[in-house]
């Protein structure tokens, strides 16, 4: 027995001491609390479950009890382990560590320090719930509770408006896709009458392939909001209203990965409904594209990362339509590594330049900030996919699955591989190179700070040789057979890279009036992809006016005024006129109360009893 | 011996519970309902049902009675008037009470389908093992509403006897 | 049940559960005549408890006769409903006797009409 | 048949030995105190005032039992002698050693025996809960005696207790039910038997320092509440002279005044008792009789034998030279008991049992010679504000380990 219940309850018991006792405690012990508690349960995962459960087919499975039980339909708090889980675990606890210890250093001069250590381990738990799940419903349960924490985190300033509308935005965004995995639940248990996923995954092969698709995309769905596909992809760039920290955490390395998670969980599912894998395919390279050509124009440091994100997410999904779930786990993997690195980074820069986030008002922080720039440049030099790192490896496991899928695919990944490897370089230009632009005087930050970034840039950099997750996973998702052109198409994918980056050298570096005179060539064009092709205007004009109006006019006006409160009013009358009469018989004397209560229970024995209902 | 002791206690719950009724004086009242209690609890323990017994001592003759004394000794009520008896009670309760009485003998007699018999520590399921594990695995939520209906108990009762502050 | 069976029972050293069921049956009207014919509201109070002890009974009388624990659980959970209801209605006793300073049940009859 | 003789015999037994024991521990009480005070104590009636208890006994018998007219008098002669019938109760589940076989006898060539019983009157499989009962039950009497007095310092006092014993009830169970989690039975005699054994040959078993959870702190809870279930100082409130006169007895006199003490002192034992078997091991030793466990008895009464020669040969009063050889004979003859090899089984675990129990007493006696007296509402705030959240927090606790540990 491993105890796995344990990993997920120590951060919440973090969550519980720092969210009770948290005002009284000092910092040290709050740090103590939240950071001790995840890396308990870090190690519990590393050198417990880990190592003791071998790495064959048979997986960890624990009940611990029957939470919902009707007829012959159970669903049990069931946790289970394999190699999928353990990797996510993995990368859960291990980055999860990095960033509380990280955080202590960042949140330091911050209000609410127990809160948002409260908050952060609360995620924990149920990010961890997630991942160990062994039916759908826990499954739910740990993809609320992640959402409801980003809700929470997001909207940590909540003195800010535009934080605590970010939050809102957040939330409701991710209904809408919480109610497509929730319309899939209840289909798949139409279908399977069960939600664990050994049953589904065993009976369905067999089942039709409508239904299969059905559950599919409505899975997509929900995956698309937590993981920010289009089309619901616009809650993620203003996430970043959050402290830096839960940006890296939340909205970089975990829980916005929680969607690709599930579809290469439900791989059988998605594999029998080859219709939703193109869809998936589609939408995750569009997203690829599209979110890249916004973020070459961001200036907002953290806004560029954020369409990062959001673009190399559509890559993982990318690489899931096209069937290679193992290539876009591992690029989830290196991804968590190195897009971690570059929003800490991003947060040591604006720690640098006091709270600067625009990248206008940076540049020339290689001497005041020598290690930050170091360790940005290797997460820089991953995401390009420079040959030998981390994201050289997955991004071209996926490409190349995309190009023997359709070759088209692959061309519009390299193109995107070119713009990431731009806009990424772009950004690291602008902050380090060039003069200082800023107000104040730029400072390097503390060692608390640094030690987590070192530790992602080895991992960043070599995260593609330590752990190959293909060969991990290869007995659940088999492993393609190399292809003649693969050589080529590598070739082809670094020099993308290098190009984009050679780019973004010349322009930034060397001829800076550059980039404004494309921008005024391109005109409307540029403005368009400026201001993010006016998606969050679309939706505002399309869906919430209308809503608002619409509930206002006809729900608030006509139905609850008129309808139900003229019921409820009727009703009320009714009943004191009815009371009037009835009163009369309150004598107001509890004895004779009694009474009443005897002489009635007396009739109905006697009524019983003829009838034969004692027996 | 189990008869011996089943119609002892009887009894003894018998005239207790009666004593509780005719006692004028609530104190009075009250103890006798202990004793009432206490010899339940035995025919309790005859039945197999350990736990329940002793539960049966410590909540209600060690806590809730010892409340009841507890407030009788606060107001100092002393023993009940009878001026001013309300003979619409009488009047109408007596014959409600023998009704009742009248009613459960009858349908006891005839409509009771066939029962078996209790002997002392021929069923031993009832120990504070089997309760507990009915209690936390089968029963739990009902256990655990009952906890919150606990705390709502005493929020209530601290809101009802505290002075107003005015 | 028949005089005969019975006396078979006892001669076994044993008791039959009519018997206990009987005696719950008569400790509740007990109670249920208390509550109709006192007037002190502290003394109705404890015939309740009278009436709640004699349904105890009878459960633990059925779960003996059926071998099962439900029985004993349900006994408990009428235990924790009494202890609340002690704890409120003593606060409410209080109070009544604090405001009207009577505890004659047929002087509170402010719910009249 | 024969159950009930061995039974009517143990019942006897114990009854004699515990009374006289409470007598005597009145007598160690005042000793203690004085010598704490730097007094001599009682010392004139007998040697070192030895006879003592006797002579309070008889005071208190022939003494006219005083009737106030203003009394309620069934509840006022019914109160001292229902708390004593209650404290008197608990201790016959209190198993003080473990079973015991007599031999058989042959008398006229029938032979009788052998008899095998346990040395306690009986084994309760719910024994933890019954006490618990009853010591709730105890508050009754206390109750009683204040309200029917019908004396406002009584009532007081009797109002008092049963709020705080009510109180201290919930710490004590708390704590009660942590090291019932470790020993996993109510039957006090499995609890003890849970404790037998030796962590490196050398730390026992105790639930003090038993893995997965040392119950250390609930022992101290228990301890605390016992204090206050027990009503002795620093929580003797109902009987707190400097404020009601005498608290719930201030009536009384004679044989019912002197049953309230026994009751208090009955309840001592009863609860010094109960923590030894629950947390001390009971009559497990303290170290392995391979390491001479077996050897601290007799020589612990060796001991006190020559000291006590040696008083006697070097008299500091007169008459020491006649006593305190006569108690260096028992001592030594005591001793030549423990030592003796076919009485060592039967003899040792009684030792154990008695050595933590007296030790318990002392504490108790020690306590109320040394601290002074809470105030009331220090006494409820502690209780609720502090007490019971740590006996609960101990409670979580401990079922963490427990649950760790399986």
């Amino acid at each position: 027995m491993f105890k796995l219940w344990l990993i997920p309850l120590l951060p919440f018991l973090g969550f519980l001491i720092n969210g009770i006792l948290g005002k009284k405690l000092p910092k040290l012990a709050i740090n103590a609390v939240a950071v001790g508690s995840v890396l308990a349960s870090f190690l519990w995962v590393a050198l417990v479950v880990g190592p003791s459960s071998d790495w064959g087919a048979n997986k960890l499975h624990a009940h611990y009890f029957t939470w919902i039980a009707s007829g012959n339909f159970h669903v049990g708090w069931d946790f289970a382990v394999d190699k999928l889980t353990m990797i996510m675990l993995m990368i859960v606890t291990g980055i999860g560590t990095l960033i509380h210890i990280y955080a202590t250093g960042y949140m330091d001069h911050e209000g609410g320090y127990y809160r948002f250590f409260a908050y952060l381990n609360l995620f924990m738990f149920f990010m961890l719930n997630l991942v160990l799940a062994a039916n759908y419903l826990i499954l739910f349960v740990g993809w609320e509770g992640v959402g409801l924490c980003s809700y929470l985190l997001i909207g940590f300033y909540f003195h800010k408006k535009s934080a605590t509308t970010a939050g809102n935005k957040a939330f409701i965004v991710n209904r809408v896709g919480d109610f497509g995995f929730a319309m899939a639940m209840f289909l798949i248990v139409i279908q399977f009458g069960s939600l664990d996923f050994t049953p589904v995954f065993t009976k369905a092969p067999g089942a039709p392939v409508e239904t299969l698709t059905a559950i599919a995309l409505l899975m997509l769905v929900g995956a698309a909001g937590k993981s920010a596909q289009i089309p619901l992809y616009v809650w993620l760039p203003d996430a970043m209203e959050g402290p830096t920290p839960v940006s890296a955490l939340i909205h970089a390395a975990t829980m916005v990965t929680a969607g690709v998670y599930m579809c290469s969980r439900s791989a059988v599912i998605f594999l029998h409904a080859p219709a939703a894998m193109d869809v998936v395919a589609l939408i995750g390279l569009a997203t690829a594209v599209f979110a890249a050509t916004i973020g070459i124009t961001q200036y907002d440091i953290k806004k560029v990362f954020a369409y990062s994100t959001v673009s190399q997410l559509g890559y993982m999904f990318l690489g899931v339509g096209v069937g290679a779930f193992s290539a876009g786990i591992w690029h989830l993997m290196t991804h968590a590594f190195f897009k971690a690195l570059l929003f800490l980074g991003a947060g040591s820069v604006i720690h640098a330049c006091h709270g600067e986030q625009d990248m206008r008002h940076m540049g020339g922080l290689k001497k005041y900030a020598p290690w930050t720039c170091i360790v940005l440049a290797c997460a820089s030099l991953a995401i390009a996919g420079f040959p030998g790192t981390s994201g050289f490896f997955s991004k071209d496991a996926i490409l190349t699955a995309a190009y023997e899928h359709a070759p088209w695919m692959f061309w519009v990944g390299v193109v995107t591989a070119g713009m990431t490897a731009f806009y990424v370089w772009r950004a690291f230009w602008m902050t380090f190179w060039g003069e200082y632009r800023g107000h104040g005087k730029p400072h390097e930050s503390p060692m608390v700070m640094l030690a987590p970034l070192m530790v992602l840039a080895v991992l960043s950099l070599g995260g593609g040789f330590l752990f190959n997750v293909p060969e991990i996973l290869k007995d659940m998702f088999p492993l393609k057979e190399e292809i003649p052109e693969e050589h080529m198409l590598m070739a082809i994918s670094v020099a993308a890279g290098l190009i984009g980056i050679a780019m973004s050298w010349y322009m930034y570096v060397v001829n800076q009036e550059l980039p404004g005179k494309i921008a005024n060539a391109l005109g409307g064009l540029y403005r368009l992809v400026d201001d993010k092709y006016r998606i969050d205007e679309a939706y505002d004009a399309a869906i919430v006016e209308p809503l608002i109006e619409g509930s206002s006019a006809v729900l608030w006006k006509t139905v609850d005024a008129g309808i139900i409160d003229g019921a409820v009013n009727g009703v009320g009358s009714q009943a004191r006129g009815i009371g009037n009469v009835l009163k009369l018989i309150q004598s107001g004397n509890i004895r004779s109360y009694a009474t009443w209560i005897v002489a009635g229970s007396v009739v109905i024995i006697i009524v019983m009893g003829i009838a034969g209902g004692v027996r | 011996m189990d008869p011996l002791f089943f119609l002892l206690f009887a009894f003894i719950a018998v005239a207790c519970g009666v004593n509780v009724v005719l006692q004028k004086h609530p104190i009075s009242s009250a103890l006798s309902l202990v004793a009432v209690m206490a010899s339940l609890a035995v025919l309790y323990l005859l039945q197999g049902a350990e736990f329940i017994a002793m539960a049966q001592m410590i909540v209600y003759a060690g806590a809730i009675m010892v409340l009841f004394i507890f407030v009788i000794m606060l107001l100092n009520a002393g023993p009940e008037e009878t001026k001013g008896r309300s003979w619409a009670a009488l009047i109408f309760g007596v014959p409600a009470i023998i009704g009742l009485m009248g009613a459960l003998a009858y349908f006891m007699q005839t409509g009771m389908p066939e029962l078996g018999s209790v002997k002392f520590g021929d069923w031993k399921g009832g120990g504070a093992y089997e309760v507990g594990y009915a209690l936390f695995t089968e029963y739990l939520l009902p256990f655990e509403v009952t906890s919150v209906l606990i705390l709502i108990a005493i929020v209530g009762a601290i809101v009802l006897a505290r002075k107003e502050i005015d | 049940m028949d005089p005969a069976q019975v006396a078979e029972t006892l001669k076994h050293g044993a008791v039959p559960t009519a018997w206990y069921l009987a005696l719950s049956a008569v400790l509740f009207v007990i109670g249920v005549a208390g509550f109709i014919l006192r007037r002190n509201i502290i003394t109705v109070f404890m015939c309740i408890e009278l009436m709640l002890n004699a349904v105890n009974l009878s459960f633990i009388a059925f779960a003996h006769e059926h071998k099962q624990v439900a029985g004993h659980l349900f006994t408990f959970f009428v235990m924790v409903v009494a202890a609340a209801e002690a704890a409120v209605g003593l606060a409410i006793i209080l109070t009544v006797f604090r405001n009207r300073s009577t505890l004659n049940i047929d002087e509170i009859e402010s719910l009249k009409n | 048949m024969e159950f009930l003789v061995i039974t009517g015999v143990k019942l006897a037994l114990i009854l004699f030995i515990f009374m006289t024991a409470l007598a005597y521990l009145q007598w160690v009480e005042r000793k203690v105190i004085a010598h704490v005070q730097v007094r001599m104590g009682p010392s004139r009636v007998g040697p070192h005032g030895l006879l003592q208890p006797l002579a309070d006994v008889i005071k208190l018998i022939t003494k006219e039992g005083v009737l106030p007219p203003h009394v309620n008098k069934f509840y006022y002669l019914a109160a001292p002698f229902f708390a004593v019938f209650m404290a008197l109760i608990s201790i016959s589940i209190i198993p003080f050693g473990t079973d015991l076989t007599i031999p058989a006898i042959t008398l006229g060539g029938a032979t009788y025996g052998p008899w095998k019983t346990m040395m306690e009157l009986a084994d309760v499989n719910v024994g933890v809960l019954l006490i618990l009962a009853v010591s709730s039950l105890g508050v009754y009497g206390i109750a009683l005696a204040g309200w029917s007095s019908n004396n406002k310092y009584a009532l007081l006092g009797g109002l008092r207790s049963s709020a705080q014993m009510i109180s201290y009830e919930l710490p004590m169970s708390l704590a009660i039910a942590a090291p019932l989690l470790t020993a996993g039975s109510l039957s006090l005699r499995t609890i003890a038997d849970t404790q037998t054994g030796f962590y490196f040959g050398v730390i026992p078993h105790w639930a003090i320092f038993q893995f997965p959870a040392p119950q250390i702190f609930s022992f101290i809870i228990f301890m605390i509440a016992a204090f206050a279930e027990t009503n002795r100082i620093p929580f003797d409130l109902p009987e707190a002279e400097n404020e009601l006169v005498a608290g719930f007895h201030v009536e009384y006199s004679s044989m019912s005044f002197a049953a309230f003490f026994m009751a208090e002192y009955a309840n001592m034992v009863t609860v010094c008792s109960v923590a030894t078997i629950l947390y001390l091991g009971g009559w497990q030793p303290l170290f392995p009789a391979s390491l001479g466990s077996d050897l601290i008895a007799p020589l612990l009464l060796a001991g006190c034998g020559a000291i006590c020669l040696y008083h006697g040969l070097h008299p500091a009063r007169p008459f020491d030279r006649i006593t305190l050889p006569v108690f260096a004979v028992v001592f030594f003859g005591l001793a030549g008991l423990m030592a003796f090899p076919p009485t060592i089984p039967i003899l040792m675990p009684i030792f154990w049992f008695l050595a933590k129990l007296l030790f318990l007493l002392f504490l108790f006696v020690w306590i109320r010679a040394t601290l002074p007296r809470f105030r009331y509402d220090q006494l409820m705030g502690f209780a609720w504000k502090f007490l019971f959240p740590v006996a609960l927090l101990n409670l979580l606790i401990t079922g963490f380990l427990v649950a760790l540990a399986s």
